[in-house]
């Protein structure tokens, strides 16, 4: 409605100190924040609206994409005014150094490289001429789209080390990257030379970093800050801020991570089924949420629920798996015959551990999950695991029952079925492998036509829950927010990492 | 006037202690506190041992019992050197020889009752226990004067002088025969002073304990002693029999020490100090005779070369170069 | 000095009464207790440790640790005034001014960071308006009076750096630099050397003819006394029990107490007589130990180790009397024991 | 002269006060604050011992339709995010702390001691070597050690216990082996030596018992500052992981997000720390008046 | 005096080398390195990527290689590079220094300023209301978590003046500056503070029983003098030992400090650092830290010989 003003400095705080400032080589939004910003990507999610969907895509670095008429070439017309913030242009090479060393192709290697397996079905990236880049698939994936709009696919330049990008990234986008001092602050400048004209509005972006919550949520209230980390204000201290600064508008969105609990499958006790079953049958979902959000959480499959999620099963046919029927009683009782068939009873209760980070939103859902656990004769005993020791453990398979958050970058299935689900894959924790259904990925995969797509998606997720693999709880609702003259922040409802580009957010001051 | 073997025989003892400093906690010094003392003690004998605060008296009182290694020397007892023995072959010697401190107040742990101090030297030794340890300390009680029923008493609960008279009956409790009295009254009450000294001569009479007795009251060691030995600087500078030497004193140190004694006599007054100046440090002990620095009549000889002790008659042995190394005669 | 000043009292005094509240009880560490002081005169105190000779002294200065410590009684008139009726001011102007006192332990009466010299100093400058120069100058010269050799290095020094005959010299410089009426030595020797002891006692005696001043020497040992002292007083568990010339009291003791003491004390054997005590003479001993000041007996709290005591003796407590001319002592039996000796 | 009251003033000074009884309730008088600090502390002690009885629910119980409960006669001290009992919590909390404070204070000290023993009576080069550990431990500060022990040992109850027992153990050695090279050369260890006993014993019954007074004197002033520790820790996230009711965690972690909205969560678990610590430390200097007159500081 | 300088110069050294090998040894043996989590993060691993950092980093060598390349490098004022910054550790730490020393100083002065004139007031009127109303007040001091002091701080601040203290590298005013120093600073100087008032009450109090002192009075002088002139310059001693021990404790509590109020300084760094296993960084604070301590003691020492002549003229 208002005229858009210029400058002014956008001061964020940041929850904590990024491992690097190279979001290939990143897996958490702590990265993406702070340095979507620099970049551009081919296409990116329409920054204003919450869901996205491949309906929501825009070009950026891209004019245009066709897909080929077999969906197995996807080629993107590039723009040709953009410089890199080293006044270097930008051309195709960079979009095909980008991609080849992402699968792992060229002679520069990241340091980590966690996002590999997204570009699986991709052959090659191929260019024509400076300004034409093509993505050939070994099958059609219409995926692929999704996850090049993904905050998580910048383009980063070719004439730059993936090690110089750790420390100093060279982007396209409407801010340039200034300073990071770990613990600190990361400072960003508007890039003058953006090429979208007259963007940003703002002189620059600050990130203060500051691990400790309570001092943050202060700063934020005692106007020190423009708007909260993303994501990060819990429920409890939405009111808490609300009380203090009434004018700060905030938001409360589901933001497609999951908490499930990873089930040790290859060892007893959950090697039999029937406990994993019970295991289901046991949880209180709704508890869960009361608890974690005050009732403001959703209970869903492997995919994030409807309204914000787009491929989640109807609600009736979610009922209908064990453990999600609405009468927690009738299913502990269940769960309760199933512990007894294994064994079980009320004079012998099975001792086993729960093992999980020492970080609040881990440890809190382990704690409702041990209290209900006791409802079907389960003694669990909580293990916390130092960050540090908490992958090795889980890749040695040296627990029985572990409590897990997954983020989805992007609300597709390829992303959520390939990574978590299928055989050999990396994140795939639980070593869940099954054949069948890991045909249908593909088939679902390679579905272009969207309704079919999703009712394969819906039949996959409804296996997997019956299959106790990777038992989903619920989906966190989580709130941000910002001071009344903050203009043009979205905050996605169906993905945390892809809404941070800022180009033109302004403070109306 | 003694057995022809001495009980104790003390000769060339030295005991120099470390004075440490630098880098490394070198030895930078020496303190002399012991510098080759001789002397011979038989059985049944008291020897006092009189002189001024660091002139070694206690360090020579420590080494004899080997609490403190001694430097050089040798310590007979009954003709044994003990001066190098093993810890274990010191043990059974350790019986022969015990020792009554000073201060009364630490010379007992505070958080044991005064039975079990006593009785401890016979567990330690495996010489009784149980009832039989109980009644042996009681006698000793009886021995020293004190009541069998305070064996279960602190220490805290005995005045000075029962103190001193605990410590005593641990001294007595492993049959010594030989008692080292290092400044035993020096922290009593005149008036119990007397009471401890009578007792020490009590103890004697009975059963011929042989008595290093130390002091720095020169009327206390002339009243228990037969002989007495005047220590200045770590060097015994006159040793004699107790009348001879009071009598007739030989060394000019052991003369000013005599004439600074206050006397009870309010008409023999006599307010004038024979010497000067304080005693020098042990760690740089004057060359020559040590007291030549405080000495009225010290002549050249007395500051290069250090006197020995010589005999001057009658077993009356005095470190001075007056009179051809008898000392002067007043 | 003439006999004149020598007649005339600086110090009286009177019923002097304190009393210490501790946990185990209510001492009398000094009861009923009066004594002068004549100018140029000196005055002992004798007695054993306990026995109240450090209280008297320190009520006199009304330093007695308050709490627990409470003068509750007397007087104590210097040159005419009542020290216990004054002011705290006009009473820190009398301290160091006019009373001075030196202290039994020359190690640690010293403060320990401040040089020798400043101590001085500031004795002088708390009651005179000098100079800090001239209070230097002053300084000084009262270590060259007290005998220091190198008296200006040495007020430089601190008191570690100084051998403990020098630091009671310096206390004793310290005490007189006032010139005070009257000087209070409590125990100045007991902690050094015989051969000390004498050069520091001589020398007290003699700065004290000098300067005219009283002096009340405390002292447990009968030999000091008979050496420096033209009155004494013995004190017996916080109380005064006799009193005399000191010839009097070497002579002819009156109360079984002193004649005990006396008697306990082994005698350096004479020079010229071969014949001293012998070794298997027993001395004379005082039985039983001196009572606890709460836990004392009704009557004579001598009594219960008194070989003469009576019926009588264990019931009141005998007065103080003057037996013969100047010479008091509290004890119902003085009057034979005079008429005996 | 004013008229002196000696009743009142032997009173004061506890002279009415013999025998055992009558001698603890004149200190207890003589030290109203340590008397006080002694109550929190038994206090304290007591509802470790008698949680069980004393907590109508399970501190680790969860319940949702009952979180955020403010104080009521249900829940005295209301209820935390998850439902749980916070009285409850703190109750058990006491344990928790009480584990620490005295398991640490303990480990500590015993080790203290047994170097501090070792080191001011065998000297030579044990004491040489011991010093030098002492001077390294007492190099890093306290908290920085404890922080890269529980990182580097991870966050589990021993292993916090341990963090923080090591540190003291310098603290403890120094004061343990002054008391050693004093009591060494008292006349009565000389004596001891004298009738021939060996080193050992002697460190054992002659010096070891003498130095409890002093070790008593300051494991009391420790035990306070662990239980701070512990919370420090827990801030920094590498205190007593859950499911312990660890005070410390409580308060840090909801002092975050409850302060306003449910303040009770932050104001309980605050009063038991500092109560405890202060209760702690009363004790603690009333009991260095009473046992060590003369070790203060 | 000055081989006892030396001597102990000696021992600082052997100090630091003993702290060297402990927190070198401390922070390898357990399991888990800067990959685990770099990797944990990213929530999968790839073997071959994990050895490849691992060989980049140094982390496959033997550890007594690592120590000696680590103090080799140290000696030649070269700590190495943060695994996680990838800059050099000099860099990194460097720069905090100044913060956290500003931040101790002043919470010294603090703690000085207020804990000694308090301490000495408490000790001469011991046993008086005011002497228990300062005990009291400053073991309450001692009893409050420091985090939750820093928060009360803060939570105050914020809803009695509408804003708070936010570390600023740059103050852009003087009251400004003031406020993110001072602030901070008094909330550590608070503890060390009450911790400051009872050393030096129960030093005055031993002090105040020495034979000196009444000495002191004997000569009639005043109790201002007494207290002031006589009792402080001796009880001061053990109170300067004391803060020197303090700044140890400072650190520990500036670590807390930090974190409340989001201070970029060397104490938080190291916990950040070691929640990364950020060893070049953990290591070399550590060392630092302890560099620190040592010569604070050292200073304290010799502090102390310059008040005290038996120290200053013995050895
Ligand atoms: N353990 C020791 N280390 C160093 N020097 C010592 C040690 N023990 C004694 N000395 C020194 O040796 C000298 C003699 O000391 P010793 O205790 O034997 O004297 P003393 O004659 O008994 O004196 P006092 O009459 O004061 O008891 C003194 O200068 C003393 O300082
Ligand atoms: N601060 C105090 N607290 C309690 N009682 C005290 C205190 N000072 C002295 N007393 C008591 O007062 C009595 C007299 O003590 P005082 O110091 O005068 O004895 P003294 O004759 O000087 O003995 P010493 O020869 O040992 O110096 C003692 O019995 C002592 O217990
Ligand atoms: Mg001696
Ligand atoms: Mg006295």
């Amino acid at each position: 409605a208002d005229q858009p003003k210029s400058g002014g400095i956008f001061r964020i705080y940041h929850r904590d100190s990024p491992g690097s400032a190279s979001i290939h080589e990143g897996a958490t939004y702590s990265v993406n924040i702070p340095f979507m910003p620099v970049f551009n990507n081919l296409v990116i999610f329409d920054q204003h609206i919450a869901q996205n969907s491949v309906d929501t895509i825009r070009p950026e670095l891209a004019e245009s994409w066709a897909w080929s008429g077999d969906h197995k070439t996807l080629t993107f017309k590039l723009r040709k005014d953009v410089k890199w913030h080293d006044g270097k242009p930008f051309t195709s090479a960079d979009v095909k150094c980008t991609f080849d060393m992402l699968m792992g192709k060229s002679a520069q290697k990241f340091r980590q490289n966690p996002r590999k397996a997204w570009y699986e079905q991709v052959n090659d990236v191929t260019t024509n001429g400076d300004y034409e880049a093509s993505f050939n698939l070994k099958r059609p994936q219409p995926a692929l789209l999704s996850l090049l709009a993904s905050g998580y696919t910048p383009i980063y330049p070719c004439h730059v080390s993936p090690a110089e990008m750790r420390t100093h990234p060279i982007g396209t986008g409407p801010f340039k990257f200034v300073e990071f001092k770990a613990n600190e602050s990361i400072k960003l400048t508007k890039n003058p030379d953006y090429f979208k004209k007259g963007l940003p509005y703002l002189d620059g972006i600050e990130f203060t970093i500051i691990p400790n919550r309570s001092t943050a949520i202060l700063g934020f209230v005692s106007g020190k800050f423009d708007m909260t980390f993303p994501t990060e204000v819990s429920i409890p201290l939405l009111k808490d801020v609300k009380s203090q600064a009434p004018n700060a508008v905030c938001v409360v969105e589901p933001n497609n991570v999951s908490t499930n609990i990873i089930v040790n499958s290859s060892a007893p006790p959950f090697d039999n089924i029937d406990i994993r079953r019970a295991l289901a049958l046991a949880l209180d979902r709704k508890a869960f949420i009361q608890i974690m959000f005050e009732g403001q959480g959703d209970i869903g499959g492997s995919m994030e629920p409807a309204p914000a999620g787009l491929w989640a099963m109807p609600k009736d046919m979610l009922e209908s798996i064990p453990g999600y029927g609405p009468d927690i009683e009738k299913n502990r009782e269940q769960a309760r015959k199933l512990m007894q068939k294994a064994g079980y009873g009320p004079d012998k209760h099975l001792q086993i551990k729960v093992s999980t980070r020492n970080i609040a939103v881990y440890r809190d859902p382990a704690i409702i999950l041990i209290d209900q656990l006791k409802s079907i004769y389960i003694d669990a005993e909580l293990d916390v695991v130092d960050t540090a020791q908490w992958f090795p453990k889980v890749a040695r398979k040296d627990y029985s029952l572990g409590l897990n958050l997954t983020g989805n970058a992007v609300d597709d299935p390829d992303q959520s079925f390939y990574e978590n689900y299928a055989c050999g894959s990396e994140r795939n924790y639980t070593n869940y492998c099954n054949k069948d259904i890991e045909k249908l990925f593909d088939e679902q995969s390679a579905e272009t036509d969207i309704d079919k797509r999703k009712k394969l998606v819906w039949e996959i997720d409804k296996k997997l829950q019956e299959d106790v693999a990777r038992p989903i709880i619920f989906y966190a609702h989580t709130g941000t927010c910002w001071q009344p003259y903050v203009k043009n922040v979205t905050i996605m409802s169906n993905s945390s990492y892809n809404g941070y580009r800022y180009e033109d957010v302004w403070l109306d001051k | 006037m003694t057995a022809p073997r001495p009980l104790l025989e003390v000769s060339d003892l030295v005991k120099h202690y470390a004075v440490r400093g630098g880098i490394m906690r070198r030895q930078v010094g020496t303190v002399h506190a012991v510098d080759g003392v001789s002397f011979a003690l038989g059985t049944g004998e008291t020897l006092g041992l009189v002189g001024e605060s660091g002139c070694g008296k206690s360090t020579v009182a420590r080494t004899v019992l080997r609490l403190v290694e001694p430097t050089s020397g040798a310590i007979r007892l009954d003709g044994e050197d003990i001066a190098r023995l093993g810890k274990t072959a010191l043990r059974p010697y350790r019986r022969s020889m015990q020792i009554v401190f000073q201060d009364p107040f630490a010379s007992l742990n505070p958080r044991m009752t005064a039975g079990d101090i006593v009785g401890e030297p016979l567990s330690v030794h495996g010489l009784a226990t149980g009832a039989k340890k109980q009644e042996r300390v009681a006698e000793l009680f009886q021995q020293v004067g004190l009541r069998p029923d305070q064996m279960k008493n602190f220490p805290h609960q005995f005045s000075g002088g029962q103190r001193q008279r605990i410590c005593i009956a641990r001294a007595l409790s492993l049959g010594p025969r030989l008692i080292v009295c290092d400044e035993p009254v020096s922290a009593l009450d005149v008036s119990i002073q007397a009471q401890v000294i009578n007792l020490l001569i009590d103890l004697q009479r009975k059963q011929n304990f042989s008595y290093l007795f130390i002091a720095h009251d020169l009327a206390v060691v002339a009243h228990i002693s037969h002989r007495v030995a005047v220590m200045y600087l770590g060097r015994i500078v006159e040793i004699a029999d107790k009348h001879a030497l009071f009598a007739n004193p030989r060394h000019p140190y052991t003369q000013a020490l005599l004439a600074s004694v206050p006397i009870a006599n309010p008409r023999a007054r006599r307010l004038a100090p024979m010497i000067d100046g304080d005693v020098p440090s042990p760690i740089n002990p004057p060359p020559g005779c040590a007291f030549h620095t405080r000495c009225r009549y010290a002549i050249d000889r007395c500051k290069t070369e250090r006197p020995a002790l010589k005999d001057a008659g009658a077993g009356h042995q005095v470190a001075c170069w007056l009179n051809d190394g008898t000392g002067r005669a007043e | 000095m003439n006999e004149a000043l020598t007649a005339e009292t600086i110090l009286d005094v009177k019923n002097l009464q304190t009393v210490f509240f501790t946990n185990s009880g209510l001492f009398r560490a000094v009861d009923d207790v009066s004594f002068s002081v004549r100018r140029g005169q000196t005055l002992a105190i004798v007695g054993e440790s306990g026995c109240g000779k450090s209280v008297s002294a320190l009520s006199i200065m009304r330093l007695v640790p308050d709490p627990p410590g409470r003068i509750v009684g007397g007087a104590v008139l210097l040159e005419g005034t009542d020290l216990l009726a004054l002011d705290d001011a006009a009473m820190r102007d009398i301290r160091g001014n006019r009373i001075s006192m030196i202290f039994q332990e020359p190690m640690t009466s010293l403060n320990p960071v401040m040089r020798i010299g400043d101590q001085i100093i500031e004795a002088v400058r708390l009651h005179q308006k000098v100079s800090s120069r001239e209070a230097w100058q002053q300084a000084v010269e009262m270590l060259r009076l007290v005998r220091i050799p190198e008296p200006e290095r040495r007020a430089t020094e601190y008191p570690h750096q100084l051998s403990g005959g020098m630091r009671q010299r310096a206390m004793i410089a310290m005490a007189l630099a006032c010139r005070p009426a009257l000087l209070i030595a409590d125990e100045p020797t007991t902690a050094l050397d015989v051969t000390i002891q004498a050069q520091i006692l001589a020398l007290i005696v003699d700065l004290q003819k000098r300067l005219g001043t009283g002096l009340i020497l405390i002292t447990h040992d009968l030999g000091v006394v008979a050496q420096t002292a033209q009155r004494v007083i013995v004190m017996y568990a916080g109380k005064k029990v006799e009193e005399a010339t000191v010839e009097d009291l070497f002579e002819s003791p009156l109360h079984p107490y002193t004649r005990g003491l006396m008697a306990s004390i082994p005698a350096v054997p004479s020079r010229n007589a071969g014949t001293g005590a012998e070794a298997d003479a027993r001395l004379v001993e005082i039985p039983g130990m001196v009572p606890s000041l709460t836990k004392l007996p009704p009557g004579c709290a001598f009594a219960p180790r008194c070989k003469l005591a009576v019926d009588r003796c264990l019931e009141a407590y005998p007065p103080l009397e003057e037996i013969r001319s100047h010479h008091w002592a509290a004890c119902w039996r003085a009057g034979e024991t005079a008429e005996a000796s | 002269m004013a008229t002196i009251n000696f009743e009142a003033e032997l009173r004061r000074a506890g002279a009415n006060a013999s025998g055992g009884w009558a001698r603890l309730a004149f200190l207890a008088q003589r030290h109203v604050l340590g008397t006080i600090g002694l109550i929190i502390m038994l206090l304290f002690v007591w509802m470790a011992i008698s949680a069980d009885l004393i907590c109508r629910y399970d501190p680790l119980s969860v319940d949702s339709a009952h979180r955020l409960a403010p104080p009521s006669a249900l829940h005295w001290f209301g209820t935390d995010s998850f439902g749980r009992d916070v009285w409850s919590r703190i109750i058990h909390g006491a344990r928790i702390s009480l584990a620490v404070g005295i398991g640490s204070t303990t480990l500590g000290a015993t080790l203290g001691v047994i170097v501090g023993l070792a080191s001011g009576y065998l000297s030579g080069w044990v004491d040489l070597v011991f010093q030098r550990v002492t001077d390294i431990l007492q190099s890093l500060p306290l908290l920085v050690l404890a922080l890269v022990m529980t990182a580097a040992l991870g966050p589990s109850l021993p292993n916090v216990i341990l963090a923080i027992a090591i540190p003291l153990i310098p603290t403890v050695a120094r004061v343990i082996r002054a008391n050693t090279l004093a009591l060494r050369e008292q006349p009565f260890v000389e004596a001891a030596k004298s009738i021939g006993m060996s080193e050992m014993r002697i460190a054992l019954r002659h010096v070891l018992p003498n130095t409890i007074a002093p070790l008593i004197v300051l494991a009391t002033a420790q035990l306070g500052s662990t239980i701070l520790t512990e919370a420090s820790l827990s801030f920094l996230g590498l205190g007593i992981p859950e499911p312990y009711p660890s005070w410390g965690r409580m308060l840090s972690e909801s002092a975050a997000e409850y302060v306003r909205t449910a303040p009770w969560l932050v104001i309980f678990p605050g009063i038991a720390i500092s109560l405890a610590v202060f209760g702690t430390n009363l004790f603690g200097d009333a009991l260095r008046d009473i046992l060590d007159p003369r070790q203060r500081g | 005096m000055f081989a006892y300088i030396v001597r102990r110069l000696f021992l600082m050294l052997v100090t630091l080398f003993g702290i060297s090998v402990i927190i070198f040894v401390l922070l390898r043996i357990v399991p888990g390195n800067i990959v685990d989590i770099l990797f944990a993060a990213a929530g999968y691993v790839d073997p071959a990527d994990k050895v490849n950092l691992e060989r980049d980093l140094g982390l496959n060598q033997p550890i007594v290689m690592q120590y000696l390349h680590w103090i080799g490098g140290l000696l030649h004022g070269d700590l190495g590079y943060s695994y996680v910054s990838e800059k050099p550790a000099l860099e990194e730490i460097l720069p905090r220094i100044p913060i956290t020393a500003r931040l101790a100083g002043l919470a010294l002065l603090f703690s000085a300023s207020i804990g000694i004139p308090l301490g000495v007031i408490s000790a001469v009127h011991q046993g008086s209301k005011l002497d228990y109303a300062l005990r009291v007040v400053s073991l309450s001091g001692l009893s409050l978590p420091s985090f939750w002091l820093g928060l009360l701080i803060l939570m105050a601040s914020v809803s009695l003046f509408g804003t708070m203290p936010i570390f600023n590298p740059n103050p852009t005013t003087w009251i400004e500056a003031l406020a993110i120093y001072a602030v901070p600073a008094m909330a550590v100087g608070f503890r060390s503070a009450a911790l400051t008032m009872r050393i030096t009450r129960s030093s005055m109090l031993e002090i105040l029983r020495q034979d000196y002192i009444r000495t002191a009075r004997a000569k009639g002088a005043s109790e201002a003098s007494v207290n002031y002139h006589h009792a402080l310059k001796n009880a001061v001693l053990p109170v300067i030992t004391v803060v020197g021990i303090e700044a140890a404790f400072l650190i520990g509590g500036l670590i807390v400090t930090e974190t409340v109020f989001n201070i970029p300084g060397i104490a938080r760094f190291l916990v950040e650092a070691l929640r990364w296993r950020d060893y070049p960084i953990v290591q070399n604070l550590v060392m630092f830290i302890a560099v620190v301590v040592v010569v604070v003691n050292f200073i304290v020492d010799m502090l102390y010989a310059a008040i005290d002549p038996r120290i200053r003229f013995g050895d």
